[in-house]
């Protein structure tokens, strides 16, 4: 077996990216897509990691900023949700195509 | 640790965090969708480990699958999962965002052919045992900026998720 | 490979930093076998001295004094049937106790019994820690959802809200102390005074930053560590769900909380986390401010004399808990009945003299003493958590609330920016 | 938009909606939008009991809640329903005696007291002096030993486990001294109607002193455990709150009355037995919060001490039966005699039709009045003060239901 080097990061990171998109796109329910979101989060994070074992530890800082981001995100994300389906009594995302209510 | 436990970690780390991937967009319950986003999450940081990223690792896991995930379970358990599990669970231009993702696939493929050369294998380095020091001191000198900025958006993005999320404020 | 084995033994690192890993392989057994007694022996302990603290006798019935009463009811347990209810979620139902009993078993990768008896030494050792440890909101949650019933739902929620916002309590106490492992100001000895070095996120690190500084961190800066040690002495009970703060499992209102429907092995499973987490984050505090693994006075009382004294003391204890052993036998009353009763206590105490002259011999004597002290203190915890249960009632939700977030959080945070201030000033 | 027809037509989910069973007694909760989940508020709702530990026997509450927030309760009872008044009509007054014991188990012999008094009052027969006096020291004891119940039950409710064994290891004393006078420990059937069955025992007056000798500390011991503790405030101050008016209103009586500021004792204001010739006070509460309620019981205990005490020194010689005729046969008429019970005012009201058995017996249960209060005290607060408050209106089960 081949040593295990960045590209083997880099290419599970993409995969997991991949995977992010297909749930993002394809998904109807606004939580598991915030879910997906999270895992593009992560595969960014990923990559970043893997980088800063090559180009020094600005990666991991910036994977702690994701992560920051990734944290307020979400909070932001469920509130929105959890208003959306206090008024409309679903989460799925289709149905979001309203402006105002 | 030896090679070959490193290339085993490595594939089963990786597996494990792809699988979850797998589940998380493709179960019906989001409570199980949850659960394999939390495995993946915590395999994610055992890569961390590998990669010699302690401190990262430690607030994936403290950060990411104890608070995020906490946050998400949350609000799935409030909002009626049962009903949105008999509705349908991918939407109509499903074929559309596969040829996407598949698309975005081709182009990372292609860029990590062409560009193998830029990604070399990295040189065995010695443990970096103050690896989390040099991050703490990155964070408040160079990114000194950037962390404030970070502390701000949190505290927006909490005033936000209250606002939100309150019935009467 | 006998090399490999043996290599280990002279080196000075624990077997995780020395990459061995049948030392490492071991060092879990010990520790998972050693918690899992420990958990038997705190089960034991805690019916029998909270029946004391309430004028009953408590277990008497299976072995002398209900000795053997903890395997009985693990037997018990195992064989009681395992019922899942029809409307749960199976697979959820069915993980969230392991996901509980892993979290709160996988924190003692790091826990330093002794300057090399630890499975490992992360540099991120006292995050990791935490962060494990809050895992187990999510095996809480999970139960209470997968029940699909009222009272565990309600659990799980009170549980998982109270479990998150202790944690940042917990967390700043946490961090002043890691904190003081930087900051070399004046001991109350002023020692080290001026030598203001890198800090440590460590557990076996900042013990021994305890010992380079000559002061627990419970002392240092005086009220300072005290007070964030009494945060996290507070907060870790919340974080255990014991009382006062045992509102999931609030009895009287919520039958048992989130773990309502379980039974037989999926409970015990609960149970054995629960005990678990409570010795984990009473290592946690031992680590962080009373000195982990030294033994009491190591300032005052120095000399080879107070050395030997204190290194007398596992043999002595494990010798006193064998006169405690032989006076019961004393007791027992002489009918035929209670003959084999009477051997039993008999053979226990016998073992446990045995152990404690073993303790004394000089090889055993200086390897053991570590250990002895790390544990009695988290004993001395332990006891602690019996006697909050036997003596406070239990708190209300919104107040366990208002002590989280409006006590406890600004203190911690107060604490921490003093002891960074005391840090720089001195 | 065909998601939307097809939630309508579905059940409703029994994890986070509330069942839309017709159940007469959930009418007024309002539950006709049960298709709400956990977002909304008046959504949950919650059986507490029968089967739950903390209503003390089958009790069973529905709570309608708003989050942890109480939004109403209701309280569905009978669950131990034994005909008690039913029965009555059926026994001869002689008969029926016993079976009074039996609805506040707890306090059997104040039950028993009421019962004789009011049959006495029928007949127009009083019962000798020293078989007053026997009632009441038995009587007060009986006050000891459901106030120390009561404090022990209500302590667990709350968190605190340890007063239960202290409270049942003192209270155990008393039953010695029932279980020595008359051979029964709980259900005592202790008095006859026109005095007593039997004479005290050898050593009675002693056990009796011995017992007050030694209960004072246990009380000041009960007491160091939870009156000054912290959290044992927090969870009692301003906890059910029942203003003097509405207490008044709602009939309630005992030690909740009287913690809501009313000085309302009936062996003050109507003496029964021999209350008239002892001396002691009433203790009021100021705000009629759990709190109050739990320092008037505590200091009730202390003065039933006293009143026992004044009892045993000044006990007359004499005869403890009056002269009854050998079959009781009350004239055509009517009687409405209450008494002081451990947990407020216990009437009997008797209909004689002049033949040996009542033509109809009515109790006036102290807890079941009491209980109507649980919803003005409880609205608005939290679940686990649902469970402070039950506990503190010392509901009897065998009471409320009879």
């Amino acid at each position: 077996m081949a040593p295990i080097g960045t590209l083997h990061y880099l290419v599970t990171a993409a995969a997991l990216f991949i995977l992010g998109v297909i749930g993002v796109l394809t998904r109807r329910n606004v939580v598991i897509i915030l879910m997906s979101i999270e895992l593009i989060l992560n595969a960014v994070n990923l990559n970043l990691v893997a980088f800063s074992r090559l180009w020094g530890l600005h990666g991991q800082v910036f994977a702690i900023f994701v992560i920051t981001d990734a944290a307020a995100e979400a909070a932001v994300g469920l509130g929105i949700l959890i208003a959306f389906f206090r008024n409309k009594e679903t989460v799925n995302v289709d149905e979001v195509d309203l402006l105002k209510w | 640790m030896q090679p070959v436990a490193t290339t085993f970690f490595f594939y089963f780390l990786a597996g494990l965090t792809l699988l979850s991937g797998v589940f998380v967009i493709t179960r019906k319950n989001p409570v199980h969708s949850a659960l394999a986003l939390i495995f993946g999450l915590l395999a994610q940081a055992g890569l961390y480990l590998m990669l010699y990223a302690p401190f990262v690792a430690g607030v994936q896991i403290i950060l990411y699958a104890g608070g995020i995930m906490v946050l998400f379970l949350f609000v799935i358990m409030l909002v009626n999962i049962e009903r949105s599990q008999r509705e349908e669970q991918f939407n109509k231009q499903w074929l559309v965002g596969l040829l996407a993702a598949i698309a975005l696939g081709g182009l990372f493929v292609m860029v990590y052919v062409k560009g193998k050369a830029l990604f070399p294998y990295p040189i065995a380095q010695p443990l970096e045992n103050s690896n989390t020091q040099q991050i703490g001191v990155m964070l408040y000198g160079q990114y000194m900026f950037a962390f404030e900025i970070a502390s701000l958006l949190l505290l927006v993005a909490i005033i936000g998720a209250v606002v939100m999320a309150k019935k009467r404020i | 490979m006998l090399n490999y084995i043996t290599s280990y033994l002279r080196s000075n690192t624990t077997p995780g930093q020395a990459g061995n890993v049948f030392w490492a392989f071991v060092y879990i057994m010990v520790v998972f076998g050693g918690v899992s007694v420990a958990v038997m022996a705190m089960n034991w302990l805690e019916r029998k001295a909270l029946a004391h603290f309430q004028i009953r006798l408590g277990p008497m019935r299976v072995g002398p004094h209900g000795l053997l009463q903890p395997i009985a009811d693990a037997i018990k347990l195992m064989t009681k049937e395992d019922i899942i209810p029809a409307e749960a979620d199976k697979f959820v139902f069915w993980i969230a106790p392991l996901i509980i009993l892993c979290a709160s078993f996988a924190v003692y990768i790091v826990v330093p019994f002794g300057p090399t008896h630890a499975i490992t030494d992360l540099n991120i050792g006292i995050l990791f820690m935490l962060g494990v440890s809050s895992l187990s909101v999510l095996g809480v949650v999970m139960a209470g959802w997968a029940s699909n019933s009222h009272y565990p739902l309600i659990g799980a929620l009170r549980s998982s809200a109270q479990m998150v916002s202790y944690e940042v309590a917990m967390g700043m106490a946490v961090v002043s102390a890691v904190l003081m492992t930087s900051l070399h100001g004046l001991g109350p000895y002023g020692v080290g005074a001026g030598t203001s070095g890198t800090g440590t996120l460590s557990m076996i690190g900042i013990v021994q930053a305890q010992q380079e500084q000559h002061v627990w961190f419970l002392f240092k800066f005086f009220p300072l560590g005290f007070i964030a040690f009494g945060i996290f002495a507070i907060a870790m009970v919340a974080e255990t769900n014991r009382a006062p703060f045992d509102l999931p499992e609030a009895e009287s209102e919520l039958t048992a909380g989130f773990h309502t429907e379980y039974s037989g092995l999926r409970w015990s499973l609960f149970m054995l986390g629960e005990y678990a987490a409570m010795i984990a984050v009473s290592s946690i505090a031992v680590t962080l401010w009373l000195g982990g693994w030294f033994r009491p006075f190591p300032n005052t009382l120095t000399g080879e004399t107070w050395d030997l004294v204190f290194s007398l003391f596992p043999g002595l204890s494990f010798l006193a808990l064998a006169v405690i052993a032989f006076v019961g036998v004393r007791r027992m009353p002489k009918h035929p009945y209670f003959r084999v009763q009477t051997i039993g206590l008999a053979g226990f105490g016998a073992v446990l003299a045995l152990i404690g002259l073993i303790l004394f011999a000089p090889p055993v004597r200086d390897r053991v003493q570590d250990i002895f002290w790390f544990v009695a203190k988290v004993a001395g915890f332990m006891y602690l958590y019996i006697w909050y249960r036997a003596t406070f009632p239990r708190y209300r939700f919104d107040q366990l609330m208002k002590v989280g977030w409006k006590v406890l959080l600004p203190i911690g945070i107060g604490v921490l920016i003093l002891t960074a201030i005391l840090g720089v000033v001195l | 938009m065909t998601d939307r027809t097809m939630i309508d037509s579905k059940a409703i989910d029994p994890k986070t909606t509330a069942s839309k069973v017709a159940d007469p007694y959930l009418s007024h909760l309002e539950l006709d939008q049960p298709d709400k989940t956990f977002l909304d508020s008046n959504e949950l709702v919650i059986n507490m009991g029968p089967q739950h530990p903390a209503t003390h026997g089958v009790l069973r509450v529905i709570l309608k809640l708003d989050g942890e927030k109480v939004l109403g309760t209701e309280c569905v009872i009978g669950y131990l329903h034994r005909g008690v008044e039913k029965i009555a009509e059926n026994r001869t007054y002689t008969m029926f005696n016993p079976y009074v014991d039996r609805m506040d188990y707890v306090a059997a012999v104040s039950n028993g007291l009421g019962y004789c008094e009011a049959v006495e009052k029928l007949l127009n027969i009083e019962a000798p002096p020293r078989a007053k006096y026997i009632r009441v020291i038995l009587t007060e004891l009986n006050r000891m030993a459901s106030h120390q119940l009561w404090l022990g039950t209500h302590a667990l409710d709350i968190g605190a486990m340890t007063p239960l064994f202290y409270t049942f290891r003192d209270r155990e004393e008393i039953l010695k001294i029932f279980e020595k006078y008359c051979g029964a420990r709980l259900t005592t059937h202790a008095f006859r109607i026109g005095g007593c069955q039997y004479e005290t025992y050898e050593g009675f007056e002693r056990d009796v002193t011995k017992f007050l000798d030694f209960v004072p500390p246990k009380i000041d011991e009960y007491e160091e455990l939870l009156t000054s503790n912290r959290i044992w405030l927090e969870r009692t101050k301003n906890v059910g709150v029942i203003s003097r008016a509405d207490a008044i209103a709602l009939g309630v009586t005992g030690p909740v009355l009287r913690a809501s500021g009313v000085k309302w004792d009936l062996r003050k204001a109507q003496p029964y037995a021999a209350y008239s010739e002892f001396d002691f006070e009433i203790p009021i509460g100021a705000n009629g919060d759990t709190y109050d309620r739990y320092t008037v019981r505590m200091e009730e205990m202390r003065q039933s001490l006293r009143i026992i005490r004044q009892a045993v020194e000044r006990i007359p010689e004499g005869p403890i039966m009056a002269k009854v005729p050998k079959v009781i046969k009350p004239p055509v008429g009517e009687v409405y005699h209450s008494i002081e019970a451990p947990k407020g005012e216990l009437g009997y009201f008797i209909v004689s039709d002049g033949s040996t058995q009542p033509y109809r017996v009515r109790v006036r249960p102290p807890s079941f009045v009491n209980l109507q209060a649980l919803d003005v005290m409880v609205r608005g607060a939290l679940v686990a003060d649902v469970i402070a408050v039950i506990g503190t209106l010392d509901i009897v089960l065998g009471e409320v239901d009879r």
